[in-house]
């Protein structure tokens, strides 16, 4: 019985590096802005489209050359028709407003790229390759394009890492996300910050798009499936990157555990019509967790000070 | 410009504080909900009332609890397709096993069976606030959608998974064309609208308003965090567990979990945020914004004479609602409600400036 | 769970007694070892330099912070775990330094939410709104339009206080914790950022507070002026511990309070 | 109302209102937020148990018992209760200074005190020891005054709960009330108003009971004011306007009377109350005008333009409609669009909406502010009249309207012209004389029994109306022969937003010259819009664009000079703008903003002197008490302006 149980772990684990992906993108601009970037998903989604339309007539390089371009211009663009004009209004409006970005995203998007299903060729090695024959009968199978992007994904993040603690605009986005006001008055300059981080989120968009596209095709439901990073940020704390990473992990293999494991026990005593909890465990493990962190793995403690 | 105030001097509290104290305000009202009960009956055909005032009435109620919630007491809350589905299917079983049950019966038990699963998911919000609250939300959407798919009993095991109701009677008179539903939703949302303008003038609402703007000052003035919280939390689903069972059994007819999705959330959030966060009539305005949008961009094509494909006119959905919000908070982060405050002050203090 | 009311305290006799209270927020010690009382009646003044721990001390008066060390008796009953609620509902009130209203709310509401402790009518009640659930809504709002009387700000009954001025704003806020009618008022700083009129006008309504409605008064106030002509008696702090404590005259005189403001070195 | 003669006191008035009117509205005020209201069955209860109270503590007939404050229907209910004993109200100003007060209460030997709030009470207490017989003090408002010695100091409440288990515990002091209430008659002395004369000290006007009801019984029936009617009573107590307006008239027609919050809520709470009855001094008028215009100003240019092109409908047909003559259907209907789009509205936030006669007196109003009032849809007429006659003498009854003339003489008034042009006048209002001063009573009359009023007028030929020119001893003759009438002059300058107070001299000099005083709200909000700097009034008044903008007003008044036959030859030469604004508690002006002109011209000697020494700028300075009375001297460099004046035929200057 251990072998499947090992095996749907590390293939949940490299789920869950897709979804730290995908939560990084969420941190970058929480921690650099302040702002809960409910666009993220959208983000994602229309990244993959651009992509894979462009990949159809285009070679792959070219092609993710083209559509970091175009992420970076609508960065600007979210900068320049947004955020510009809601310096310093509380977080809960611009949330919202990432709301309304992330809902003309998936209509823009899709109105452009067109809306059905389409399959993104990275080229990677399809045959899954077996790992630990000698131990368990028949070996453990791993899906040779999920470890790749484990190993970009690792990749991004140290990258990130060092951006944030060592350069001197990681600083910047520091003092940006604790206090608009304050970072103003102290000269640095808001707008190109802002630009620049939601370009590097929107790269990191890509990314993900690109996996999460050659793991399940490219489709509408790709946007809820980046909503799943919301818990991963639940459980690693909303500002710090190895939370996310951890989170990830955490969320990617309890998911997959639950679903083989948890979901048959619920079908017998419920008689349920199926299995199917892993769109709604995510959220609820994350929920359990908050109860007792309220700052999530690696956050830094809220002290109200009056 | 129709403002005549002189005159209208308070000689009592009540008379202060009451909903209207303007009597040109007062007259407009009591005109406008008389020419809904009477006028419209007269002229609405049966696509005005199945496409545009019953959607609009059902989702104004939706959106009151909402804004009771995340426009007075400050609690972001996506979970609200959820507690309609709860409201719905509640009403569906208690109708299938007790059939005589009074149709309003069955509502209010929609709207308590919400009310106590919104309290099972408020509870979070004693510890966690603003983003974590909406990502806890989530959590109950996405549970809750799950569950009505899954668990046969709720469904009465219907093999399709989506469920339908049969005939509708109120006092033993059949509910069953659209003008009598029309009738009796509007009835309803009157009752209802009254009740949560009466709780929000009132101490809880002043409670719920200060959790809102400043929790810690709120709490040095006696208010418990847990009992301004939870009785949000309590009303709010209460109301949009009525108006799950209202589009469930007046609007839809049959359904199945997906008529309740994340998508609904969003959607009635973005009605009180294009409304007017933390105001009763912004409700109102927000759902008949959402609801009107749509129809009048499935007639743009027919107008403009382009054909445009219903795939497309989906996306340009879409595009507008998000693009929509992004406008309102930047112009006027309170929304409709607060342009026609403005434009009611202007009147008033005609042909003045100031 | 009704704290006894203050009723058998007779003026002069020890309203709150703070006994060795220490606090610090990890590394930083804010309060250590400090012992005061305040008796029913008075106008206690709270002075000492910037970062002297005086809104701390508020603070764990008011039950934000639990001190690591020492003990709160009020009103002769010892407390021990005591949210900000909790010390309401015992008739602790107080306001902020930097004004702590309910900026959606208008001023007429602002000080109508200080009745909510005050107000019976259930939650059934208020939905329907008549009879019992109004003669309650009417009740207090003649005892709240008694302090806007009180407080003469008549004009901006109906006014969002996000709009009003500072001074304004004090004024509000100072109605609010009136509205609770308290028996203990906790004022920090209620003349920062104030002209020399809006201060006369903020003295006389405290001393009118305190004559008028007999609430005892803990004020934190630098300007030494105020703090000399308004209250009975002065606890000086300093880094945290307590430096003098007397009359008004005890404590200018006192050479430890003069080296904490002249900032002789410790 | 003939009820009303046979009572002929106004407690005997009461206890018919009461018994006529029980549950009808008789005071209103504004307290705690909402409007607080008496019926007349209260109010008397109300009054007896006062006067009860009163009468406990020592107040009998005979007596005078001073009555401080703003108007409060309890300052009001004081007179009810001290006339129900016989004594006599004195009301004096509330924004008196100390001594002022203290000459009225020691001269009308006040035992008793109805006074307002802590103010007032300590106003008292400072000039106590100038009051040896000041017996009494009660109060309104208890606010601060809750441990002060209460020896001979109650409030209001207490004294009328103390009178009412009085009357309640023994029924025999409630049948000597009533006696006291039948023994007084029409020949008491009901009221003493001291008149801020305009020069020297104030006299104290007493009036009969008897005189007061008759005179307003007579203006009740004139504007048929009945029990529905609705007025605020918002003009000071002492002002012999205010005692007939509001408490006489009420009384005789039993309208309801409102109490604002508090003075500078007074124009809020007169839109939430909607009065029918309105009376105002020109200034105020003016004031509404000018707020009306800069406000006006700033609106969006539709709305500008919307407005204007409405004004200009109202100018055409606005008074022809209101006085009821033919308009053509095209007018009309302008004219009703414009009520629904900008005269009803306008009217709605002036709280002018329900006003069904208004009244204006006290100084002469300029001819185009009073049709601008008039056109919009403002029943506005004039009367004239003065203290010693208790206010009315002449009125302009409804659809006879003239802007240059005060009215017809009133019914029962008799009304000539001595030949030096003063009016005098017997009335039925008449006063009985001036306390304890027979030598100034018999001066203010003539041998044959009538009162000169100390105004020049003459009765126009055409229109039967009274018209006044200016102060008797004012008009004068400029050394050509020309009259000089400086009032007559002065309104045309005031009409002007930016004119706030003119004053003009000429008699027996050459020619005629102005002291301007700027409108500081105008001109400021001028200055903003223009982009214009100044740190202080003094600064702007002396700024040459506004001299600039001064002169052309002056001139435009020359040419309106030059049309009228008598007052073309006092067109004015040379003007400056004064420094200061002329105020009261430096006794430039009078309580009711009337200038003291022999005091200015004194002040101001050396700026007259360079006016005709034809200088070109001259230095003052003069001392001045700041508001919080302190004493200073205020020094600075007036310019002085030439002005162009219409060439007047010769023949026509020797013709006045």
């Amino acid at each position: 019985m251990l072998g499947p149980i090992l095996e749907t772990l590390i293939g949940g684990l490299l789920t869950g590096v897709l979804y730290s992906l995908v939560a990084l993108g969420f941190v970058l601009i929480f921690k650099a802005s302040g702002v809960f970037n409910f666009a993220q998903g959208a983000m994602v989604l229309f990244a993959a489209l651009s992509f894979a339309r462009l990949s159809e007539f285009m070679p792959l390089v070219i092609a993710f050359a083209l559509a970091v371009l175009i992420m970076i211009a609508l960065a600007y663009a979210i900068e320049f028709l947004v955020l510009r004009h809601l310096v310093n209004q509380d977080g809960i409006i611009l949330f919202m407003a990432t709301l309304g970005i992330a809902y003309f995203l998936e209509g823009f998007g899709e109105t452009i790229w067109g809306s059905d299903i389409y399959k993104i060729r990275l080229g990677l090695p399809q045959n899954p390759i077996f790992i630990l024959e000698s131990v368990f009968p028949g070996g453990l199978l791993i899906d040779p394009s999920e470890l790749i992007a484990a190993v970009i994904c690792a990749a991004m993040v140290v990258l990130l890492a060092i951006f944030f603690q060592v350069t001197r605009v990681g600083r910047a986005l520091r003092a940006v996300a604790d206090d608009h006001q304050a970072a103003q008055s102290v000269g640095i300059p808001l707008n190109k910050i802002w630009l620049m981080v939601w370009a590097v989120a929107g790269m990191v968009a890509l990314v993900a798009g690109m996996m999460w596209g050659a793991k399940l095709g490219v489709q509408f439901s790709l946007s809820l499936v980046a909503l799943k990073a919301l818990p991963v940020l639940i459980l690693g704390g909303f500002t710090s990157i190895p939370g996310a990473i951890v989170g990830g992990l955490i969320i990617g293999a309890g998911e997959k555990l639950a679903e083989v494991m948890l979901a048959p026990v619920l079908i017998k005593t419920f008689d349920l019509a199926g299995g199917g909890i892993e769109n709604w465990f995510a959220y609820v493990l994350a929920l359990l967790f908050l109860l007792f962190r309220p700052q999530g793995l690696f956050g830094e403690r809220i002290i109200e000070r009056v | 410009m129709f403002y005549r105030e002189v005159g209208q001097f308070k000689a009592s509290y009540d008379a202060d504080q009451a909903i209207f104290p303007i009597a040109q305000d007062r007259w407009f009202v009591i005109g406008l909900v008389v020419f809904a009960f009477v006028g419209v009956p007269l002229f609405a055909g049966q696509y005005l009332y199945t496409e545009v005032l019953i959607p609009v009435l059902i989702l104004s109620i939706a959106a009151i609890g909402l804004n009771i919630l995340t426009g007075y007491c400050g609690q972001v809350s996506l979970g609200t397709g959820g507690f309609m589905a709860v409201g719905a299917y509640a009403a569906y079983n208690l109708a299938l096993r007790l059939p005589e049950t009074n149709i309003i019966l069955v509502f209010l038990f929609a709207g308590v069976m919400a009310m106590l699963v919104g309290l099972l998911f408020g509870l979070p919000s004693l510890r966690i606030k603003g983003f974590y609250l909406a990502v806890a939300t989530l959590a109950a959407q996405f549970f809750l959608e799950w569950a009505f798919a899954r668990v046969k009993w709720f469904t009465n095991y219907a093999p399709s998974g989506s469920v339908a109701v049969s005939r509708i009677e109120l006092f033993g008179y059949p509910i069953d064309t659209p003008g009598k539903t029309y009738i009796l939703v509007l009835a309803i949302v009157v009752v209802l609208t009254l009740a949560a303008k009466n709780l929000v003038r009132g101490r809880l609402g002043r409670m719920w308003m200060a959790m809102r703007d400043m929790d810690i000052a709120a709490e040095i003035i006696g208010i418990r965090p847990l009992h301004a919280k939870l009785s949000a939390f309590a009303v709010s689903s209460f109301y949009i567990g009525i108006a799950g069972a209202l589009w469930a059994f007046l609007r839809l007819g049959s359904w199945e979990p997906l008529a309740f999705d994340v998508n609904r959330s969003f959607q009635v959030l973005f009605m009180i945020i294009i409304g007017g966060l933390g105001t009763i009539l912004g409700s109102f305005l927000g759902a008949a914004f959402i609801v009107l949008v749509p129809i009048f961009l499935n007639q743009l094509p027919s107008w403009l004479g382009i054909p445009i494909s219903t795939a497309m006119i989906s996306h340009l959905e879409f595009m507008l609602f998000g693009a929509m919000i992004i406008f309102f908070l930047i112009v006027e982060p309170h929304g409709l409600a607060r342009l026609w405050a403005i434009a009611k002050e202007k009147l008033r203090l005609w042909p003045f400036p100031y | 769970m009704r704290a006894p009311h203050g009723a058998e305290i007779a003026a002069g006799d020890v309203l709150l007694a703070v006994e060795d209270v220490s606090l610090a927020f990890g590394g930083v010690k804010a309060v250590t070892g400090v012992s005061f009382d305040i008796r029913k009646g008075e106008i206690r003044a709270i002075i000492g330099p910037n970062g002297a721990g005086k809104t701390s001390m508020l603070n764990v008066i008011n039950g934000f912070y639990q001190p690591q060390r020492g003990r709160i008796t009020f009103k002769g009953k010892a407390r021990a775990q005591m949210r900000p609620y909790e010390a309401a509902l015992g008739g602790i009130a107080r306001t902020f330094q930097n004004v702590a209203l309910f900026k959606g709310m208008t001023a007429l509401d602002n000080i109508m939410a200080g009745r909510t402790l005050k107000m019976r009518r259930g939650f059934f009640w208020q939905l329907i709104r008549v009879g019992p659930a109004l003669t309650e809504e009417r009740e207090h709002r003649h005892r709240v339009e008694q302090i806007i009387d009180f407080l003469k700000i008549q004009h901006i009954r109906k006014i969002p206080v996000g709009k009003l001025p500072y001074g304004l704003q004090k004024r509000v806020e100072l109605g609010r914790a009136l509205a609770m009618e308290p028996d203990l008022l906790l004022l920090d700083e209620p003349m920062a950022g104030m002209n020399l009129e809006e201060k006369e006008d903020m003295s006389r309504f405290i001393l009118d507070v305190n004559d008028h409605y007999g609430t005892t008064i803990a004020l934190i106030e630098h300007d030494m002026g105020v703090v000399m002509d308004l209250s009975d008696r002065v606890l000086v702090l300093d880094h945290g511990v307590k430096i003098a404590d007397g009359t008004p005259a005890e404590v200018q005189a006192d050479q430890a309070v003069i080296d904490a403001y002249l900032g002789v070195s410790h | 109302m003939s009820a009303a003669a046979r009572a002929d006191t106004f407690p005997k008035l009461l206890i018919r209102n009461a018994r006529l009117f029980a549950d009808r509205p008789a005071y209103r005020h504004k307290d705690l937020g909402i409007w607080q209201v008496w019926t007349w069955g209260e109010v008397l209860a109300q009054a007896r148990a006062y006067a009860a109270g009163l009468s406990r503590l020592g107040l009998q007939r005979g007596d005078t018992i001073a009555i401080v404050g703003s108007n409060r229907p309890r300052l009001y209910w004081s007179f009810m209760a001290a006339q129900m004993l016989g004594a006599v109200p004195v009301p004096v100003y509330a924004d008196a200074v100390a001594d002022e007060l203290a000459f009225v209460l020691a001269h009308s030997d006040v035992r008793f005190a109805a006074v307002e709030d802590q103010e007032q009470v300590d106003k008292i207490l400072s000039v106590s020891e100038r009051l040896p017989k000041l017996a009494q003090v009660v109060y309104d408002e208890p606010r601060g005054l809750r441990d002060y010695d209460h020896s001979r100091l109650h409030a209001i409440d207490d004294v009328i709960n103390d009178g009412r288990e009085a009357l309640a515990k023994d029924s025999a002091l409630g049948q000597k009330l009533d006696r006291e209430i039948e023994a007084g008659q029409g020949s008491d002395r009901s009221v003493i108003l001291y008149t801020s004369g305009t020069t020297g000290q104030s006299k104290g006007v007493v009036l009969s009971a008897i005189g007061c009801i008759n005179a307003a019984s007579d203006t009740v029936a004139f504007d048929e004011l009945d029990e529905r009617d609705e007025a605020l009573a918002y003009l000071p107590l002492a002002w012999v306007g205010d005692h007939y307006l509001n408490y006489a008239q009420a009384l005789v027609s039993a309208f309801c009377l409102a109490c604002p919050e508090s003075t500078d809520t007074a124009m809020a709470d007169m839109k939430e109350i909607g009065p029918t009855f309105f009376f105002a001094p020109p200034r105020v008028f003016e004031q509404m005008l000018t707020r009306v215009m800069i406000r006006m100003e700033d609106a969006g240019a539709l709305k500008r333009r919307l407005f204007h092109a409405f004004l200009a409908v109202a100018r055409r047909h606005g008074e022809k409609i209101l006085n009821g003559e033919r308009v053509p259907l095209v007018g009309r209907a302008l004219y009703a669009l414009g009520e629904l789009l900008v005269y009803g509205p306008l009217k709605n936030v002036l709280g002018l909406s329900q006003v069904r006669i208004a009244y204006t007196a006290g100084e002469a109003i300029g001819p185009d502010l009073f049709s601008f009032f008039r056109s919009i849809g403002l029943n506005l007429k004039q009367l004239y009249g003065q203290t010693e006659a208790f206010l009315y003498l002449t009125a302009q009854p409804d659809g006879k309207i003239y802007s240059d003339t005060v009215g017809a003489v009133m019914n029962n008034v008799d009304l000539r012209i001595a030949e030096s042009g003063e009016v005098q006048f017997k009335s039925p209002g008449q006063f009985v004389g001036y306390f304890k001063d027979e030598a100034k009573t018999a001066e203010a009359m003539t041998p044959d029994g009538y009162v000169k009023t100390g105004d020049a007028g003459f009765i126009d030929p055409k229109t039967g109306h009274l018209k006044i020119i200016d102060r008797a001893k004012d008009v004068g003759r400029l050394t050509g022969g020309a009259l000089f009438a400086p009032k007559y002059i002065e309104n045309k300058l005031k009409f002007y937003p930016n004119i706030r107070e003119a004053v003009v001299f000429g008699d027996k000099c050459d020619f005629a010259t102005a002291m301007l005083n700027i409108d500081l709200t105008a001109v400021g909000n001028w200055a903003e819009r223009n982009n214009v700097v100044y740190g202080s009034y003094q600064e702007l008044a002396a700024h040459p664009q506004v001299y600039e903008m001064l002169a052309r007003h002056v001139e435009e008044t020359n040419a309106s000079l030059a049309q009228e036959q008598a007052m073309a030859g006092a067109q004015i030469k040379r003007f400056l703008i004064l420094h200061k604004e002329l105020d009261a508690d430096d006794g430039e002006v009078t309580r009711t903003q009337k200038v003291r002109r022999s005091f200015v011209a004194e002040r101001y000697r050396p700026l007259i002197d360079a006016l005709y020494g034809g200088a070109s700028e001259a230095d003052i300075s003069t001392e001045v008490t700041f508001e919080d009375g302190r004493k200073g001297v205020l020094s600075a460099r007036v310019k002085i302006r030439d002005v162009a004046t219409v060439p007047v035929p010769a023949a026509m200057e020797k013709a006045a």
